[in-house]
Parts: C-alpha cells; structure tokens; sequence
C-alpha cells in the first residue's frame, strides 16, 4: 500500500470510529436519562431519535447576533472536532497499531487537549452575549487549572514505557496495566477528562446555569456540530483512558480491538452515568481543589509508580 | 509528488502561517485574535520545528503556547481599552522609527546566513531525540534545569505577591468595595 | 529546505516582533511583540541545532529555556501591568513614564 | 424534492424542542411537561421550534414574550395554550398562530403543529417586533471607530460597558444586564437587574412583580395554590393542606436540581410531585438519600447565600427561616396542628444547602402529617403557613423575601447567586394572589 | 505520506476534521441560509433586549492563577524527557527531579496560604 493509500485509510477510519463513537455517546445518554428520571423510552426511540434530532437541527435557521465575530464561531466547533479526531487517532486500536503512532503521540494527545481551551473560549467569546461569554471565561478557569493535574496524570502511565509514544505505552502494560502500577492515575484522569469535553458535574462552561453556557445563543447546524463535537472528544478522551491506563488492546482470548471498544464504552458509560448522578461543581471549588489536591495527589501518584518501578 | 517535495511544501506553508498571522497579531482589532493570531504563528514554528526533525519541541511548543495564549487573551482583555475591536483603532506610537527598525533587523539578519559561511553538520536524526534530551537534562544540564526549578519558584511567588489581592497584608486598600455580606460566605471552603 | 531559509523565516517573525515591541502603546501588545521575538529564537535555534549542529541536545537545552523565559517574562510582565493598572488604571506605556516622574 | 421531503418527515419524528413561557397559573402546567418524552424544554428559544404560552401573560410582559418568540430560528411557531376557559384574559397583544384550551391534550396539540412545521404543511410565523436596524453601525473616526476618541460611538446601537470600582482593587468594566423576565432558570415573570464585575454580582435588583395590580380570580390561580388561599378564609382539611406543601416543595426541588444539572434526578422528583400520597414517605426518604450522593450540598451549595436568622426574624419567611435557626410558623398557632403534636423542623446553617435540606425535611413532616390528619381542619384566622412561609389576607412570604434580594446577592458568583436565589423559591403568582386591597384594579 | 511519518498523518487527520465540518457547514447555508432578522440577532437573556455589548474589559477574577499557570506549566516541558529516561537513570532521576517538584509545590504551597486560588 503506497503512502497516501494508508494516510487515506487512517484519515477515514478515525473519522467512522468518532462518528460511531459520537453516535453511542448520544444513545447511551438518552437510555441512561431515562433510566435515573424515570419514565422509560424503548431501545428503538433511543436509538432512532438522535438521528432525528440531527436532522432537525440541520433544517433549522442557523442564527447570529449582531456584532459576532463570524470568522471565530464558525471556526469554534470545527477546531474543537478536528481536536478530537486528532485524540482518537492517537489510541491504538490493536496491537501495535494506531492510526497515527508519532514517537510523540503522547504530547500530540496533550497538545489537542490543551487546544480545546482556546476552542471552547473563541466558542463562548464569538457571540458577543453575555451568558457565553460566562461561560468562555468559566472554562478558562477550569481549563488552567485542569491543565496540569491532566497532563501528570497521563504522565505516570508514561513511566514504565520509556517512551512517549502511545503504542510503547500501551505494549508495555502486558503484565501488569497501568491501572494497578499508577492507582491515582485512573480517576484523576477521568476527573479532569470530563472537564476536557464539559460534561456531568464539571460541566461549567455549558452549564445549565447559564442556560447552555457557551452554546447558549448556537442554532441549526452551528449547534449541531458544537454537540457532535464534544462528544467526540468524550469519546477521544475515553478512548485514551482505555489505552493509557486499562491496557489497551491486552486482554484474555479475545482479539485486540474487542478489547479497546470494551474498555472505551466501560469508561464511556462512566462519564455518562457521572453526568446523570452528580452535581455541578461549583467553578472557584474546582480550582482550588485542581491545585491545592489534584496536583499534589498527580505528584504524588508520579513518584508511587517511579517507587513501584524501581 | 515525492516526498521531500511534500517537506519542502509544508515548509513553506508553514513558515508563510507563521509570518502573515505573526503580522495579523498587530493588525487585529479584537485582542482575542490578536492573542489567537499569534498563536497560530507559535502553531507554525511548532510545525517548522517538527520539519526539522526536533518532533518533540515542536510539539512542546504547541502545548505550551495554548495556554499562555489564552492567558495572553484573558489578561489582554482585561486591560485593553475596547478589547473586542468594536470600534476600530490604531494604537501605535513611534510608527515610522518602527517600521524602519523591523526592516533593517530583518534585512540585517536575513542578509547574514548569506554571507557568513555556516557550518553544515546535519542532524542524523536520532530515533530517541526525547530521550537524549533526558539523559542531558539529568545530567550534564542538571544545573541548568534546577536553576530553571529555582526561577520558575520566583515566579511563581513573585506573581502572587505582585497581583494578590488577599494576602497576609490585607486586602485592597483604595477603590474597592467590600461585599456587603460577611467575609466567611464569600469565601470558599 | 535549508538552513538559509530558515534563518529567513526566523529573521521576518524577529522583524515583526521588533515592529510589535518598538510601536505598540499597549503594554500587553509590546509583551507580544517580545514573545515575537523569542519565537523567532526558537526557529533559529532548532535551525542550527537541526542543520549546523548535528543535533547536539545542548541545542534543544537551549529551546527548552527560551521558552522558560518566554513563560516567566510573561507571567511578571502581566503582574506588573496588573500592579501599573491597579495604581494608574492605565495599561499604556505613555501613562508609565508619567508615573515614573 | 423527494429528498428533502423524507429528510423533513424523519426530522418531524424528534422531540418537539419547545420554549415554553408560563404564565398565571400555568407555572405546574408547564412544569409537568417535562415528563413527557415527546417533547423536550428547552433552556432558550435559540435551540426551540416552538414556542409555547401557557395561562395568562399581562400586558407588561407582552414584548418580552414577543423578543422570545423573535428570538427563535425558522421555522417556528407558537402555541397559546389557555387553561382558564371563563376568562382566558391576558394580553391582547399576543398572536399566536395556534391556541389549545384546558380540555385540549396540549401536547398533542404541540406535536401536531411542530410535524406540520416541520414537514412544510404550516408556515413558519413572521416576526412580531419590527425589522428594523436600530442604528446602522458605520465607522466614521480617522481609524473607523465611531465618534470622536478612542471608544467614541455606539457600535450597532449599543454602547460599550462602563467602568466601575471593584473590591479587589482593579477599575475595570461593570456589565449591566438584565436577566428575565423568562429566563428559563428562573420563574416566569421574575426580572433581574444586575451589574456583573467579571462572573461576580456587583449589584442585584428585582423589577416589580408584573402580575400584581389585578385581583386574581381563584380560577386562574394554579392548583397547587388554591388550598392555601382558600385556607386563609375557610376551615380545609389538613390533609389536603400538608399534600399541596410537600407537592410544593417537591416542585421547587425539581426545578432548583436543573439548575445544578441534575435534569433526570429532577425529573423523577416531578413525576414524584405530581401524584403524591402520604404513604410515599419512602420514596421521599430514597430522593433524600440519592440527592445527598449526589454531593450537592457539599461541594455545589454549602456555604452559599448565608441567610442570618437575624435578617429573617418576624419575616414569616417559612422554610428559609427555619433553615437558619428560627422556629417560626404559623401552624404552632392553630389548636388542629398542635392537636397533632406539630413541631417546626429547624436547621441553622441558613445557606442555600441548609434551604434545600429544610425544605425535604418539610416535606417528610407533612406527609407524616398528612397521614395522620385524618379528617381535622384548620381554624380559619386570616393567616397561614404556605409553603413559602406566612400567608396573610394582603402579604405573601416572596413580597417580604424580595428585598433581601440585593444584600444576598451582591458579591456571589453567578452561578452561587442563581443558586441562593432559587432557594429562596420566590412565588410572583402567590403574591399577586394576596396583594393588599388598595394595590388592587379591576381586571 | 507515509514519508513524513506518522504525524503527517495526524496532520492529515486534522486538516480532515476541520474541513468537513466547515464544508457541512457552508453547505447547509449555501442550501438554506434565510436571512436573520434584527431581533433575531439580538443576544437571549430572558427576553429583555441588552443595553450594552457584552464585550467588556472582562474582570477575569482568577488573573493571579493564571500568571502562575504560566510558570507551573513550564515545569511539564522539563517532566517529558524525564519521564522517558526515569527507568534507564534510576534513583538519581528520581532524586533530581523530587527536588525540583518540591521547589516547584513551595510556589503552589505558597499561592494556596496566600488564598490566591480562590476568587469569589
């Protein structure tokens, strides 16, 4: 297979998996809507009505407000998906194969996430309204603080492979996952995943309280695209998640993308279940808790894996 | 196409982004894309960097540069009069002197690779460039990296103690307004 | 693709930053133009250690403290306006020199 | 053609995304709504198809329903949906293409229009307010600003925001806003005038209730309200008295858990709400139990809107006195509750967790008490314990609730300030229900 | 393509995602792009219209946490390398880079006893 023939494969394959993954996201929020506030829907409605929603968005008017900066908040949600994609390139998919696999792949991946900050501030700031703007400068103030603790906790699963690269990281788990040599890193991750993409109760910059947050004034499709978006980047960061911290592909008798779907929907349904169950964190309670604890607790969680490797 | 055309493409792609949006820096109106412009230029040299085989800086330098320029956009804001650029302005003082001064660097310092001789030893482009650049930073760097430790502990408490508002020493003391409320609600756990 | 051309490159991103520190009233702005020009640092440095200097680590050293002094100017500069804004309510390099005298 | 066609018919099988604004006595109505699966409430009209005006809206808040419906993308439309046939009243002013009744299945009715929306069978409705560009924004200065210095001139008709003081020592832009009268967290009719420094309320006003200056027939007045006001007059049954409390409460709660993204938790508490009995007590005592793991109180409203029992004292401000310390309520008074052995709940945090805590705890005591009324009524006296707090002939607990507002709220952050003002379950209807006579016009 | 690696790839990748919705979304408006109104173009906060733009000299309340993120953030440029040779070097990596940790948490230690975290 010549080299464009292959880049072509990567580029189509990454995009069928964020959609589907995008779609499931959608369903399983739905069933699990329902399933905590009652008032059951069928597996068909489930499964037909995000595709209806789609559709309805995309026949509706898309609005603007007056002195919006058009350039920004068309760009907003494009950048944000094309963030996601670029995370879910990075997770291997069986063994020793990802769609990207730089030597690097581990800073690429924090690179896309730390991006997603100036994608969710140019979103919030665009539209020169106030409930927006509320929330751009809300997840300014979660995504520096999240930053950090994110990136160390990613950190410790680095360690044992001596090496930045994702497919290293994870075939170097054949023994023993990541999840039992680094035990913080796990829920550290997830905690500060969820803020990556908005969601469940560190959801501030879409917040109900500010009556959709930065998506507050979005219409038609320019809301349909900033939903799929996030979503996909949930889907990126579970993905990760899975390959970073619960082996990857590894796994008992069953073939290696098994696996990595199995674990990407398990810390998937996690997040969605989280969203449905907790409550929204208060904005000033998460920066302090990111700096004052997560971070040591990432520290801490860095060198009880360096002790454990020694 | 083969490949060093590829390279060669991007190069220049990349080195045209990262000179027009470094431009557009100081010809936005709003500050949000004057900090984001300059992003993208940072975005650019990341990209050059990686073409030059140093994967790991460039890459580095992308990261980096999300969040001080969202920093650099949150603070411009802050501060600028007008920060959307909802009236349109031109804020520039010394205009000539400056314009004249960026063309004779630029000319000064494009002009010299030209005529001076360089040395060519190109990079082999070593597999494990990360991991050189660990071993150097443990050990023969050591004592640059601790400094760097050292200087960025200043910072940090230099910073807090310049814009801190509620140190040890009190709090605002002209212009403020205190809370009508009792301080121990305004404060979080 | 060679050395040349980068330090080109570096030289025009170093000619914008001047342009951006010398011109900008704006204290903030002129902070731009200074990371401008340690932008261009960077290029150049990668360029030489890339091309000239056969890939010595003590070049990407190099790279790693231009952009901790890319961090820490930035971090104090912004202090400092924070501190100039709180006393003059001013951010404008005109407005600095009066409260130096 | 074919195309789009199936594309419109598939799009139509989606729940209806509606706005919808409740008026007098339509605040359950609306409410209820939630339930239903083939509809969705949306937060704003930006995301709706339909927008829908349920009981009577006044004249005063007629433009703000028609910016509502200005505000929605095509294709729209709205639905009237009157729930008091004798005299639906109201303002004249609003249009609405299609209008339901109280015996209508509103819902149906909803579905009905948005699948003819959708599918092209019905126009999408015009614009009400004027197209009209309320100052064409042209940069006149040497540099296109507008006017004269450096931020001269109104960009689009609209000046730019002010500076103002600010407590930690930095002068920067203090933005006016107002919030309201239908923003979808908080009631219907509810105006808030803030100035926001950042994310933090500098200064908070609440505009004038706009349902008050009309005696309000009891007929239009929600359901929900009627025991209590009835009660003011005549003996009812303290069953049917502590049912409609705890009803009440569990309706704020539903709404105030949205507002902390809590939407299914929500959503079981309404359909909990809506037909409660007193042998639910379980049910109540299991949401308690969900509601504290999902750390609400801990790391969403501890510590939140402190009240002072001293700001509150002989407010009859009903359960946000009690949840800061005070035993007052006016059911120690009557000889059929303290025939029951009643006892007030009390707490003494006084924030908003301590509001919300107090307000379950007050539901588990009235169906305690419900169940064990039996056929006892209440001694008519001219004064009651609503569920908000003391009930009398000419005052309501939000009247007397309103102007802490401004003191409550200064200084919070945004989403700790909706917060504390949610807590405070600010009823407009229940006021305007028992304004004083000389306040009163004819409707 | 395969020649510029596998971040050619993912550039691919990216240049793919951003277009496609781009492209989607200048389609949808290029098909049924219906002009907006002026009171469609007005922000929605509860239906009273906004007497001043919302752009303002935003009081970014956390200004003091975002300066140190600048300095802390640096300290993730110097973790990566270590993080690859930490195995292979052993105690004295871990040694070396438990101080500079250390000296970097003095700053946190120092910003959290100051009460610069919170703002509110």
């Amino acid at each position: 297979m010549n080299g464009y023939a292959s880049a072509g494969v990567a580029v189509v394959l990454t995009g069928v998996a964020l959609a589907v993954g995008i779609y499931l996201v959608a369903i399983g929020d739905r069933l699990l809507a329902s399933l905590v506030g009652g008032g059951g829907i069928g597996w068909r409605t489930a499964v037909v009505r995000p595709a209806q929603r789609a559709t309805l968005l995309l026949l509706q008017q898309r609005l603007t407000t007056e002195p919006s900066d058009a350039p920004g908040w068309a760009l907003a949600p494009a950048f944000f998906l094309a963030l996601a994609a670029v995370a879910l390139a990075m997770v291997p998919v069986a063994r020793g194969r990802a769609a990207a696999d730089p030597a690097t792949g581990f800073v690429v991946f924090s690179a896309a996430i730390a991006l997603v900050m100036i994608a969710v501030f140019l979103h919030g700031w665009s539209p020169d309204a106030a409930l927006p703007l509320h929330g751009a400068y809300r997840y300014g103030a979660q995504a520096l603080s999240f930053q950090i603790p994110f990136l160390l906790a990613m950190l410790a699963a680095a360690l044992p492979a001596q090496s930045l690269s994702i497919v290293d990281i994870v075939a170097a788990q054949d023994t023993v996952w990541n999840v039992i040599r680094t035990p913080l890193g796990l829920p550290l991750f997830l905690i500060v995943g969820a803020s990556v993409s908005s969601w469940g109760p560190v959801n501030l910059a879409d917040a109900a309280d500010i009556a959709g947050g930065t998506s507050a004034e979005d219409s038609g499709v320019g809301r349909l695209l900033w939903q799929t978006a996030r979503y996909g980047m949930l889907v990126a960061v579970a993905a990760m998640g899975g390959a970073l911290f619960l082996g990857g592909w590894w796994g008992p008798l069953l073939p290696g993308p098994f696996w990595v779907i199995l674990k990407t929907v398990v810390l998937l349904l996690a997040f969605l279940a989280a969203g449905h169950l907790l409550a929204r964190v208060r904005t000033e309670t998460f920066v302090v808790v990111s700096w004052a604890v997560l971070i040591p607790l990432a520290l801490v969680n860095i060198f009880f894996t360096g002790a454990f490797l020694l | 196409m083969n490949a060093p055309s590829w390279t060669t493409v991007l190069f220049w792609f990349f080195a045209a982004g990262g000179v027009i949006t470094g431009y557009r820096v100081f010809r936005a109106d709003s500050m949000v894309r004057a900090a984001f412009f300059l992003l993208a230029s940072f975005a650019a040299t990341g990209g050059l960097l990686v073409l030059l085989g140093a994967e790991f800086l460039g890459m580095v330098l992308i990261l980096m540069m999300a969040g001080e320029m969202l920093v650099m956009a949150i603070i411009m804001v802050m501060y600028m009069m007008n920060p959307a650029g909802l009236n349109p302005m031109f804020m520039v003082h010394q205009h000539r002197t400056s314009v004249i001064a960026a063309v004779a660097s630029f000319l000064a310092l494009a002009v010299l690779p030209f005529v001076i001789t360089l040395p060519a030893r190109a990079n082999p482009r070593p597999v494990a460039a990360t991991a050189q650049l660990g071993t150097e930073l443990l050990g023969d760097s050591m004592l640059v990296f601790q400094t760097a430790g050292v200087t960025l502990l200043a910072t940090i408490v230099g910073t807090v103690a310049l814009t801190s508002r509620r140190g040890r020493y009190g709090d605002a003391e002209e212009g403020s307004k205190e809370p009508p409320l009792e301080e121990e609600a305004m404060e979080s756990p | 693709m060679n050395l040349q051309a980068v330090l080109v490159v570096a030289a025009a991103l170093f000619a914008i930053g001047v342009y951006g520190a010398l011109s900008q009233q704006s204290l903030v702005m002129l902070i731009m133009g200074l990371e401008m020009m340690i932008n261009a640092g960077i290029l150049a440095a990668v360029g030489f250690w890339s091309l000239a200097a056969g890939g010595n680590p003590q070049g990407e050293m190099l790279v790693i403290m231009f952009m901790t002094v890319m961090a820490v100017e930035m971090a104090l500069g912004f202090s400092l306006i924070t501190n100039v804004y709180r006393i003059r309510r001013a951010d404008i390099t005109e407005k600095l020199r009066r409260l130096r005298e | 053609m074919g195309l789009s066609a199936a594309l419109r018919a598939f799009a139509a099988g989606a729940e209806a995304p509606i706005f919808a604004i409740a008026g007098l006595g339509a605040r359950d109505a609306v409410q209820d709504l939630r339930l239903r699966r083939e509809l969705r409430l949306v937060d704003s009209p930006r995301s709706a198809s339909i927008l829908l005006v349920a009981g009577v809206v006044p004249e005063a808040l007629a433009e703000a329903v028609a910016r509502a419906h200005d505000a929605m993308p095509r294709p729209r439309a709205s639905v009237r949906w009157h729930l008091d046939e004798a005299a639906p009243g109201g303002a004249e002013s609003l249009r609405a293409s299609v209008s339901a009744s109280a015996t209508d299945d509103v819902v149906a009715v909803v579905r009905r229009t948005f699948v003819e929306l959708i599918n092209g069978a019905r126009d999408s409705e015009p614009a009400i307010l004027p197209d009209v560009d309320p100052a064409p924004w042209r940069g006149v200065g040497p540099f296109g600003q507008g006017g004269s210095g450096m931020t001269g001139g109104r960009p689009f008709g609209r000046p730019m925001a002010e500076m103002g003081d600010d407590r930690d020592g930095l002068r920067l832009d203090v933005l006016p806003l107002t919030v309201g009268p239908f923003f979808t967290r908080l009631p219907a009719g509810l105006t808030l005038e803030l100035r926001l420094a950042g994310d933090l309320v500098d200064e908070a006003s609440l505009f004038p209730n706009p349902f008050a200056g009309a005696a309000v027939p009891a007929s239009r007045l929600r359901p929900a309200l009627r025991p209590f006001i009835r009660a003011l007059s005549e003996p009812v049954p303290i069953r049917e008295l502590e049912l409609a409390r705890a009803r009440a409460h569990l309706r704020w709660l539903a709404d105030a858990l949205v507002a902390q993204q809590l939407e299914s938790l929500g959503r079981r508490t309404l359909a909990l709400a809506a037909h409660m009995m007193p042998d639910d007590l379980a049910r109540v005592q299991a949401l308690g139990r969900a509601l504290r793991r999902t750390q609400v109180y801990r790391w969403s409203l501890a510590d939140v809107g402190r009240l002072d029992g001293s700001r509150l004292e002989h407010l009859g401000a009903g359960p946000v006195a009690r949840a800061a310390g005070l035993t007052e309520d006016a059911r120690t008074d009557d000889p059929a509750y303290r025939a029951l052995g009643f006892e007030p709940v009390v707490q003494s945090a006084g924030d908003t967790a301590a509001r919300w805590k107090q307000r379950l705890l007050e539901t588990m005591q009235a169906l305690d008490l419900a169940a064990r009324a039996g056929e006892l009524r209440t001694e008519p006296s001219g004064r009651i314990e609503g569920p908000r707090g003391l009930l009398t002939l000419d005052s309501a607990p939000s009247d007397r609730l309103a102007p802490l507002v401004p003191a409550l709220l200064a200084g919070l952050e945004w989403s700790d300030a909706l917060a504390a003002l949610i807590s405070l379950d600010l009823d407009l209807e229940e006021s305007a229900a028992v304004q004083p006579a000389a306040e009163r016009t004819v409707a | 393509m395969t020649l510029l690696g596998p971040l050619g790839v993912a550039l691919a990748v990216f240049v793919a995602a951003l277009v496609a919705p781009l492209l989607l979304r200048g389609f949808i408006d290029n098909l049924a792009r219906a002009p907006t109104t002026v009171p469609q173009r007005m922000p929605f906060v509860g239906g009273v219209a906004p007497e001043v733009h919302a752009w303002n000299r935003y009081h970014a309340r956390y200004y003091t946490m975002a300066l140190v993120f600048l300095a802390f953030d640096m300290e993730m440029v110097f973790m990566y390398p270590w993080a690859v040779v930490f195995v292979r070097e052993g105690v004295s990596a871990f040694v070396e880079m438990a101080m500079f940790i250390t000296v970097l948490l003095l700053g946190v230690l120092y910003m959290w006893r100051e009460r610069a975290l919170a703002w509110a």
